[in-house]
């Protein structure tokens, strides 16, 4: 793990200003180059979390400190040239009227040249399998279009922090794989920093580095998946699961005694473990 | 729960009359109270221009002042021109002209966002109605920002505050703001056209002819306008008083019950 | 919002053209129009708009429409001159016991004025059936346009779609729920629906402004990169504002 | 399966106004009762297909059938009195400002009496697990919640047929099984007819009767889950994947060679098939 620390966050309490206690007690920090998830039952928080990490919420008792300075002090400019979000919801983001104007709508605030904003913008759109969509007006596109757009326009930017609010869910489930295999890439090879709020427990252990989970606030376990994919009970608890393999592998482990040596994670540690176990039978 | 009965009368009224404007809409096509394109001569529009220049100045001048502090400045007076354009299109028909004629809108966004920044509003409006619409149109964008921005931006504006400070609530306020813009824009229309189509004739007969000709259809229309603005007023302060706030049509201290 | 006429930019040789060479002629055009004391010019001028929008294929639907507030407004004018101004009596004849008169020098008057508003407008549809509304807005911004208002104006064209947009959205999902279907629940519903409509317009606006800043917004749009200009171009403009004006002076 | 026809589709085609060809050559029906999903990779026209079901797009040539009868014929009150649809975006659906006013535009519509209308949305907000927002505002919510907060809207006026886009996408793992029971359970003991588009390719097997895969707008298979989900192959091909239990099965059988007489769909009888296996070679 690289040792430098980009994202330092620690929050003593976050209040709505409706009164919702939306964060508590929250520690956490995400070093560079990693690839760090927040997962969380609907209303946990994730959301909250990543727009107090953007600095678009300030009203918070704690201190939250990018590259080792309090967001609450650095200028938008500052925090946005490093730190890109993609919100949740599509809607939210998007604004110009066509797919190639609103990828382009970064690269060119940046002062690209207009041949380079042209190569960022159809970079980005191949990377999220969207070429071919440029003139496309943004409010005719299929819901997951609009998910990729918006993961798009962030990419067009070559953010060093990617801060992404659930980005494969809506995306079909190739999209969703790819989505993800681009973002592991995207760390690994480039180094950008990604944070990550997500539903989709079944690819946690497949791209995740490390992860943290929230409930109703704060944050409850965190580490690598397999430190935190434990037992499916603790997982109910916070209304999450564990990955459909490690349910079946766990409950044939543990109810029907079958001498599995581990509880795998993915399909392919799965098909390791029940290979070995059959060939030490068979043997 | 109470929420299935408690509507306040002003919210209901704002309902009913854009609900009602709306399927006049869907009726009536022919627009007629921004001046038309080529009504006036040359003269004439130069001067309008000339007239309206400074408080189109006066609005930038504000608009940089205030979009320095905030960023989301410039886009809610976009949305605001937006909402003064469609309300603007809204045409009523007047069956004593044999026209139709909408109300302006500029008494709201005078109120919401100040009047200099109305006036821009309107001219953003009205550039996009001449060019897209054939509504108003490109030479007679002087004298339409003067009657619509200035006039209807300042009556409201002006109202409203004077009104604020007399300690008159919310909605009579946003009311008689609504109601006076309407009339002192179309009031100015009237001496604009008249000046300009009278050719040898004189002014003031054919300025009261065309005043009469409005009267019908332009003071309900100033009621409904008056509506609509207070109905808006008080939407926003009873369900978002911190876009108020935000506004500075409110201070922070008379939102916190 | 079919209404807007961008909507209908085909490819053809005058969507092709420069921008900022479009809006200078035109307005150099509606200038001399505006000027003219006569009939003449502007009447030529109209005839060339009607070709102009011929050739573009503008469907009849969309051009009628364009057209139906001048034509109205002209006969409105032409009536107004025609019986309540001018001294000549062109004739006359008697209505419910009135005496009515028709005026040949208002008539003239009536003629002129005419003329001059279908001059006027159909050179300025030719300009907004042919350029696309960011084209105007560069354009303008290039002629010195205070840039604030160029953007004020963009983000006023985008908030027109988006509140048409998010009215439909509404409505159908008001529709989907039984909302349209007693009269009186029909107007609570689109109660609601305004109401909604500008609640959502002012979030949305927030909502995108933070996405903007998000992406480097730092108060300036950017626009679109003006080309050089085309000399082809400039010296076909040049030779038709010639021609106009030598038509003109006559 | 219930042999009356509710939802008769036959599509030759639908061209949006700006020239997408959305979809062509559709044919396929919906029993009463019947719990039917549609799958298909971002853009092949799952929106658009509820859509048009739904009466809301009417300029396609063929004919969509409700109970008989030509959608395009019948009146808004006759469309929506039967058939309910939940909208993909939240913010596409909801628009009064609080939960409770939002739930109970449906009943109120309905003409039922106050109490009726209380009770109703109580019922559906505790069928979505949010009893007790009845007074926040609608965008205070957190992405999940508005989704069920839109869910709940049309469960509480009690369609015969609900036609839903992506009910549970953004939905936490517990969330999505349970909106998933409620509407098996709906469909079972209750009767209610429920076309889903969907991505969550592995909750399919759990709970569809019956499903349609959507590839380019057309569609390409249709059939129970065991007889759709076939090979791994045919299911990239159209964007979409095997259930991870399958697959990993799949894999197991066809890859390493282990003896599976069935490629199961679910971790139940994943398990069972292990055990088999397990046994008979112990044997
Ligand atoms: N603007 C707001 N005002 C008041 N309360 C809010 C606001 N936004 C969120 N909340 C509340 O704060 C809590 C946390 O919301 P948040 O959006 O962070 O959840 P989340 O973990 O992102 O959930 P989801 O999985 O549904 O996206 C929720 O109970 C929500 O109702
Ligand atoms: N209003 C519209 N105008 C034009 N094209 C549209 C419109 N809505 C959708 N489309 C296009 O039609 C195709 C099908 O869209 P649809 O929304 O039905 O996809 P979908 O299967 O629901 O996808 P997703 O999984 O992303 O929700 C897409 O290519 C989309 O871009
Ligand atoms: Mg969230
Ligand atoms: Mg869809």
């Amino acid at each position: 793990m690289d040792p430098v620390i980009r994202l330092s966050v620690s929050i003593d309490l976050f209040t709505y200003p409706d009164g919702t206690r939306a964060m508590s007690d929250i520690g956490l920090s995400v070093h560079n180059g990693e690839f760090v998830g927040i997962l969380g039952s609907n209303g946990s928080g994730k959301t909250t979390l990543l727009r107090l990490m953007d600095g678009l919420l300030k009203d918070f008792s704690g201190s939250i400190l990018l590259d080792g300075r309090d967001v609450r002090r650095l200028s938008a400019r500052e925090i946005y040239s490093k730190v890109g979000l993609v919100f949740q919801s599509p809607d939210d983001q998007l604004f110009a009227p066509t797919v190639f104007e609103d990828v382009a709508f970064g690269p060119l605030n940046m002062g690209f040249q207009e041949s380079e904003v042209r190569e960022r913008v159809f970079a980005a759109l191949r990377d999220v399998d969207m070429k071919g969509y440029e003139n496309k007006a943004i409010h005719n596109l299929s819901y997951g279009q609009k998910k990729r757009i918006c993961i798009a326009g962030l990419l067009a930017m070559g953010h060093e922090i990617l801060l992404l609010d659930e980005p494969t869910a809506g995306l079909d489930p190739m999209g969703e794989y790819r989505m993800m295999s681009l973002l592991t890439s995207l760390s690994k090879d480039k180094g950008v920093t990604i944070v990550m709020a997500t539903h989709s427990v079944d690819l946690v252990p497949l791209f995740l580095d490390r992860l943290y989970i929230l409930s109703k606030g704060s944050i409850v376990r965190g580490g690598t998946p397999e430190e935190v994919f434990n037992t499916p009970d603790d997982m109910t608890q916070v209304k999450l699961r564990l990955p459909h393999i490690a349910e079946m592998i766990y409950r044939l482990k543990h109810d029907d005694h079958l001498p599995f040596s581990k509880v795998p994670l993915t399909v392919g540690e799965a098909r390791r473990e029940i290979i070995n176990l059959f060939n030490r039978t068979d043997a | 729960m109470k929420v299935l009965h408690s509507k306040s009368a002003v919210q209901g009224l704002y309902l009913l009359v854009v609900t009602t404007s709306c399927i006049v809409l869907t009726v009536c096509e022919a627009h007629a109270m921004h001046i038309s394109e080529g009504i006036l001569p040359l003269n004439w529009a130069a001067l309008w221009f000339v007239v309206a220049a400074p408080f189109v100045a006066a609005g930038l001048q504000r608009l940089k002042k205030l979009s320095a502090i905030d960023l989301s400045f410039k886009p809610l007076v976009g949305l605001m021109a937006a909402v003064v354009f469609i309300i603007s299109c809204m045409p009523i028909p007047v069956p004593s002209a044999g026209t139709c004629s909408h109300p302006c809108g500029t008494g709201m966004s005078g109120i919401l966002l100040g009047p200099t920044i109305s006036v821009l509003i309107a001219a953003v409006a009205l550039l996009i109605q001449a060019l897209f619409l054939a509504h108003g149109g490109l030479s007679t964008m002087g004298a339409d920002i003067v009657s619509m921005g200035v006039m209807g931006s300042f009556a409201g504006y002006l109202t409203f505050k004077a009104l604020r400070f007399m300690k008159v609530n919310l909605s009579i306020a946003g009311f008689m703001a609504g109601l006076l813009a309407d009339w002192a824009t179309y009031i100015t229309t009237s001496a604009e056209l008249a000046s300009g189509i009278r050719g040898d004739s004189a002014f003031v007969p054919l300025f009261w002819k065309i005043l009469i000709a409005f009267i019908p259809t332009q003071l309900p229309l100033g009621i409904l306008e008056g509506a609509m603005t207070a109905g808006m007023v008080v939407l926003l302060y009873k369900k978002r008083p911190d876009l108020l706030v935000k506004m500075r049509v409110l201070k922070p201290e008379e939102i916190a019950i | 919002m079919e209404i807007f006429t961008e909507q209908i930019r085909k490819e053809h040789f005058l969507s092709r053209t420069d921008a900022r060479v479009k809006i200078i002629s035109s307005l150099m055009i509606l200038v001399m129009v505006l000027s003219y004391r006569g009939i003449f010019f502007p009447f030529f001028v109209f005839v060339s708009g009607m070709g102009l929008c011929y050739k573009m294929k503008i469907p009849l639907k969309r051009f009628l429409l364009r057209f139906s507030e001048p034509l109205f407004i002209v006969s409105v004018v032409l009536i107004l001159k025609l019986f309540f101004s001018g001294k000549e009596t062109l004739f006359s004849f008697a209505w419910f016991g009135i005496t009515v008169i028709g005026h040949s020098d208002g008539l003239m008057e009536g003629i002129r004025i005419a003329c001059r508003i279908m001059g006027a407008v159909s050179i300025v549809a030719v300009l907004g059936f042919s350029t696309p509304f960011n084209e105007i807005m560069a354009g303008l911004s290039w002629m010195r346009v205070p840039r604030s208002f160029v953007e004020i104006s963009m983000f006023a064209y985008r908030y027109i779609f988006l509140l048409f947009e998010d009215g439909m959205v509404i409505y159908n999902a008001q529709k989907n729920r039984l909302g349209y279907t007693k009269i009186r629940r029909g107007l609570n519903s689109f109660g609601v629906l305004a109401g909604s409509l500008t609640l959502k317009a002012f979030d949305n606006s927030h909502n995108t402004t933070v996405a903007m800043v998000q992406r480097g917004y730092d108060g300036t749009m950017p626009l679109l990169k003006q080309k050089p200009f085309r000399l082809a171009e400039v010296s076909l403009s040049v030779l038709v504002i010639a021609v106009m004006g030598i038509i003109w002076t006559r």
